[in-house]
């Protein structure tokens, strides 16, 4: 077919404008049969952006497995849903918001989790519980402690507001995010028994579009497209406006749209996201497989000056786009009017499957949405298969690292910012809000209470970056087995997971690997543990000037306990025996300069996944059991950090370690995998993991305000928890 | 039957009358402890409702009003202000000098003191920033209907949750509060630099409660703590 | 009309905010002796002269622009 | 020599504190047609003349008192 080339600069310059290049064009005039005209190289730009497309991780994140009894919604909606069994459903996913969060920390950061939080509701649930996950770079880099103020004030200051509360985190420093910080926001909604899902597939030729919530501004215009490619430092100068996000409307959004899903008022119903207007009506009618006619001149402006084209783009917050039945839409104005905000009706679903964009009576477009949306490209960027054993690992590093003292090296962690606590970060967060947490951001595992039942749900983020430094298919393996170890030992059964992909360019074949990797790595561990991947976010182009981050594959797990009751604690306790557990896979770790700045030393060996997923199912049951009062998954640092932070008022006295700790360096490696389980009954907890034939070791006996580790560590724990408390302030 | 002090609702539960307080709990826009109160209103057996801002209510209709915490009016202009402009509280005021129960938590204080209906303010935390944590409150005045399950001097445990906790008011004021006992609760270690450590104040007339920490949320040992039920047993 | 109404903290009254960036740009080499942070409220109001927007505005300000126990305002037309 | 500092919201960015307060506002029978909400600065700092001042505050502003992607600001002597 010939198509004509505008071979003048307006094309080119169109291109850098949207974002485009010759072979997206091309395909554009290909499915038009023509080139593209008036708003349509815009609608284009943003659709087929990498943000909203996902146009090069499709092909691989299909293979997630993502199905099972409790599978509601895993695909084609704006999260995951699973049923809980008693009537009672939940939804969950994670999202990133790094570039903006690094371009202004403190609205990046609270957009990300406004973003997120209508992700949840939008599907009828209402939100209970969030959680972020951070990466920040050197302490010392520029900007980096007023980015780590800006973010984390940023999140504090919306979801606070929003009134639900942030039950755990994970934060971690690394010079990889140094121009690149990874913002990653966790939400979970939950539907009480009785209550339906609410879906975004338009229907019902007749039926009426409605804009709710604030009005359309300037903000973030090209937001989407920007997303997709890396910064230079041109990005600077083409930034489109902050966007600013208001928890006070978001809560009235939800607080509104629930009571109009709730009363059955609504056909449709999605957020504006990404790409906003255009992105969330293309989407609805896409999928409903129905045509939409929109006059936008009847969209409520901030701004009188936009243009059609800036309207469709704009990314203002706390935006929401309905479908309803025309003799409903009075009761739905009355409910958003009492709730002080408006709902205007912008257009109306069509016959055929056309979207039809009106500016003052004009028809200014009108297009196939399945051009944009089900007909955007789909890339197999190149990449490698991993290759197995120590030629996939990058990063071994030498093994020969000293302790002189343990007390001081333990000190140095504890006072470090790779070991310290978060507690600067997260006593900013409300973490209470509703009334049902009933283990907070201090705990390994976030958890929060199902007000009918009274079950628990707990909540563990994974990823440890370091573990991806050294390999991605044991840093992938590890972002689903460490929080599904977390869950267990507390007695939670994993259930189902989210994830955020965090990656460079997938375009470099070297990070396609990594990503494919991580992807079949992940899916592999979920279905060991019958916990699917029920929603998910990529972000790719994580890089400055062609230096990648960390692939950082973050994930969220959820798990459920029967009760909120006697969970096991994250600290020791009087009159407890303290044992180790262990399913040795392999051994890494060294001082905190090795594993944070350098390379980590880890053994030659690969993570046996079904091994340990059936280890970790085994523990669910002996958590569950054996009257465990205290459980501890050892992580960075290994036993000497984990016992410390173990010990609060009650320390322990380990008057002999097992036979593969012989040195104080062992002390600090990290032997994946490996927990602390302390109890009353020392003897029923030995029958019930030798009945389940598991190797563990008794460390010794709780005791009053003092660790002993053998000849090693003698200590007062009041010094210890006053290094662990207190040194973020002097750090930053 | 009509009861048109704190005293009442607490002799006829003594006396043993078969009977359910009845608990009006205010919602603002942006109000987010609201389910919470409710929850706990419940839980110790009273009848408890939702009352919209905008509408005025029937004074004899509650034995107990809550305004819950939360960030009404998205905490704008200053916290509490605008809430505290809103026509409920015309009926508010009005319950309150009929000498019934009003209980301001968090959010709810700020808008009391902004009305008026408790002395001082309640302004950015010392160190600028949001503060979620445990502290240990000691009670210091249980001649109030919200904290008559407690005794004098008694230490508990209840979790903060604000951003805006200092309390302060002219030393006069300050002065006059503390001689006429009007201070509820203070804190062990003061997180927010309020005046005299405090955590809570009562009106003059001792119905009126304002309190920062969230009692709510230390009802159940799986909670962290369960000493904040004093607050809403006796309902 | 557009009319600017400054609000600032009493000097009885801990000004943190003031106190906080005054510190900081202290430590960052700037000199500064005293710091204090109000607000500013820029309202458009329908009036034919300042002095009808002033009394409109001063209604405002008395309303709820304002919290006598720690602030002062001053209205002024911009 | 006290200088005065003006930092408000840039036309385009929203001004959500505005937004809601200006909404108030109506709702009690006052007639806003717009509320822009920002922060006044005080500072106190030692200099001959306002020219002199100007640039010392100037200085701040870009350093500390003002976020550029979201605000503008206004130096005034008082
Ligand atoms: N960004 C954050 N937000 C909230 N809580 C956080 C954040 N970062 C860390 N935390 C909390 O601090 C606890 C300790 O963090 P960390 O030492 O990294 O993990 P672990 O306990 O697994 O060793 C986590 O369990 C989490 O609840
Ligand atoms: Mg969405």
């Amino acid at each position: 077919m010939a198509i004509k080339i505008e071979s003048d600069e307006t094309l080119l310059q169109k291109f850098k404008k949207y974002r485009i290049n010759q072979k997206e064009y091309d395909m554009m005039c290909g499915l038009l049969k023509r080139e593209p005209q008036g708003v349509e190289l815009a609608l284009f730009s943003a659709l087929w952006s990498e943000h909203c497309s996902y146009k090069s991780s499709k092909v691989h994140l299909r293979k997630f497995f993502n199905k099972n009894h409790r599978v509601l919604v895993s695909e084609g909606e704006n999260s995951g849903v699973i049923d809980l069994g008693e009537g009672e459903k939940i939804s969950f996913k994670m999202e990133s918001h790094n570039h903006p969060s690094f371009i202004e920390p403190y609205q990046g950061a609270a957009t990300g989790v406004g973003g997120i939080l209508r992700d949840i509701f939008t599907m009828g649930a209402r939100p209970v519980m969030t959680a972020n996950y951070l990466c920040f770079g050197d302490k010392e880099a520029p900007r980096m402690k007023s980015l780590v103020e800006g973010v984390v004030g940023g999140i504090s200051g919306y979801g606070n507001c929003v009134g639900v509360p942030a039950v755990t985190g994970f934060t971690e420093f690394h010079p990889s995010y140094n121009k690149n910080i990874l913002v990653n926001a966790f939400a979970l909604g939950v539907l009480y028994p009785g209550e339906e899902l609410a879906l975004s597939k338009a229907h019902g030729v007749g039926n009426l579009v409605v804009y709710v919530g604030a009005k359309t501004g300037r903000d973030g215009i090209h937001g989407a497209s920007m997303a997709s490619e890396s910064f230079d430092d041109k990005s600077a100068q083409n930034r489109p406006t902050v966007q600013i996000g208001d928890p006070f409307f978001e809560k009235l959004l939800i607080e509104s749209c629930l009571e109009v899903i709730r009363e059955d008022l609504v056909v449709a119903i999605q957020d504006m996201g990404a790409a906003g207007l255009t992105s969330s009506s293309f989407e609805m009618s896409s999928k409903g497989q129905v045509g939409l006619k929109m006059e936008l001149d009847k969209v409520p402006l901030r701004d009188s000056t936009l243009t059609p084209e800036d309207i469709l783009l704009s990314e203002s917050q706390e935006r929401m786009l309905l479908v309803c039945e025309p003799k409903k839409l009075k009761r739905i104005q009355e409910i958003f009017h009492r709730w002080g905000l408006d709902a205007t009706t912008i257009g109306e679903v069509l016959p055929g499957k056309n979207i039809q964009l009106f500016w003052q009576n004009e028809k200014i477009c009108e297009i196939d949405p399945d051009l944009l949306v089900e007909n955007a490209p789909k890339y197999e960027r190149p990449y490698n298969l991993r290759e197995a054993g120590s030629k996939g690992r990058k990063n071994r590093g030498s093994s020969n690292f000293e302790v002189f003292d343990v007390k001081e090296t333990l000190e140095e962690i504890l006072s470090s910012e790779y070991g310290t606590s978060r507690n600067w970060i997260f006593s900013q967060y409300d973490q209470r809000v509703g009334s049902q947490t009933a283990m907070d951001c201090s705990s390994s595992i976030g958890v929060t209470r199902l007000e009918h039942s009274k079950r628990g749900l707990g909540l563990s983020l994974g990823c440890r970056p370091y573990l991806m430094r050294l390999d991605s298919q044991i840093g992938a393996a590890d972002s689903v087995l460490y929080p599904a170890l977390n869950l267990a030992i507390k007695g939670f059964e994993p259930l189902a997971l989210t994830d955020c992909l965090n990656f460079a360019s997938p375009e470099n074949p070297e990070i396609m690997t990594e990503f494919v990797t991580s992807v079949e790595t992940i899916s592999e561990v979920c279905k060991e543990l019958n916990a699917p991947v029920i929603s998910g976010n990529v972000s790719f182009y994580n890089e400055t000037l062609g230096s990648p981050i960390t692939s950082t594959p973050a994930t969220g797990m959820v798990g459920m306990r029967a009760s909120v009751e006697n969970i096991p604690s994250d600290y020791f306790g009087e009159k407890q025996t303290v044992y180790l557990v262990c399913n040795h896979q392999l051994e890494t770790g060294g001082k905190i300069e090795e594993m944070f700045k350098n390379k980590i030393h880890a053994q030659d060996k690969d993570i046996n996944i079904k091994d340990t997923a059936s280890w970790i199912l085994d523990l669910l049951d002996i958590a569950n059991d054996s009257n465990v009062k205290m459980s501890k998954t050892l992580g960075k640092f290994g036993l000497a950090y984990a016992l410390s932070r173990a010990s609060t008022e009650f320390g322990v006295v380990c008057d002999k370690l097992p036979n593969f700790i012989k040195t104080k360096e062992d002390l600090f490696r990290e032997r994946m995998y490996e927990v602390l389980f302390a109890v009353e009954n020392g003897p029923k907890l030995e029958d019930a993991l030798r009945s389940k034939n598991l190797q563990f070791a008794k460390l010794g006996v709780t005791a009053k305000d003092k660790l002993i580790i053998e000849s090693y560590l003698n200590t007062q724990l009041a010094n210890l928890n006053e290094k662990y408390k207190n040194s973020w302030e002097n750090l930053f | 039957m009509k009861w048109s002090s704190y005293d009442a609702v607490w002799t006829r539960k003594t006396k043993g009358y078969l009977f359910m307080s009845r608990v009006g709990v205010v919602r603002f826009l942006g109000t987010n402890c609201d389910r919470d109160i409710i929850q706990a209103a419940r839980e110790f057996g009273a009848k408890a409702e939702f009352l919209w801002f905008q509408d005025q209510f029937n004074i004899d209709d509650y034995d107990a009003v809550v305004l819950p915490g939360g960030f009404s009016y998205g905490d704008y202009l200053r916290t509490g202000a605008l809430s505290a402009r809103t026509p409920v509280m015309k009926s508010v005021r009005e319950f309150s000098q009929k000498g019934k129960p009003v209980l301001g938590i968090c959010n709810g204080f700020q808008i009391l003191c902004e009305s008026g209906l408790l002395p001082g303010v309640l302004m950015r935390n010392q160190n600028m920033k949001f503060i979620d944590q445990w502290e240990e409150l000691e009670i210091v005045d249980n001649k109030n209907p919200w904290t008559q399950r407690y005794s004098v001097g008694q230490k508990i445990k209840l979790p903060i949750a604000h951003g805006e906790g200092r309390f302060f008011a002219e030393n006069d004021t300050v002065k006059k509060i503390k001689d006429n006992q009007q201070i509820l609760a203070t804190y062990t270690n003061n997180p927010n630099g309020s005046a005299y450590d405090i955590a809570g104040i009562t009106n003059d007339k001792k119905n009126v409660v304002g309190l920062m920490p969230h009692p709510e949320r230390a009802l159940y040992d799986w909670m962290g703590s369960s000493l904040g039920k004093g607050f809403f047993s006796w309902l | 009309m557009k009319i600017g109404v400054k609000v600032l903290p009493r000097k009885e009254v801990l000004d943190t905010q003031g106190r906080t960036v005054q510190s900081s740009l202290s430590e960052n080499g700037f000199s500064v002796s005293n710091c204090t942070i109000g607000k500013y409220i820029v309202l458009d109001v329908n009036a034919k002269n300042f002095e009808e927007a002033k009394t409109q505005v001063t209604k405002m300000a008395e309303f709820v622009l304002y919290n006598p126990l720690i602030e002062n305002y001053e209205v002024e037309q911009l």
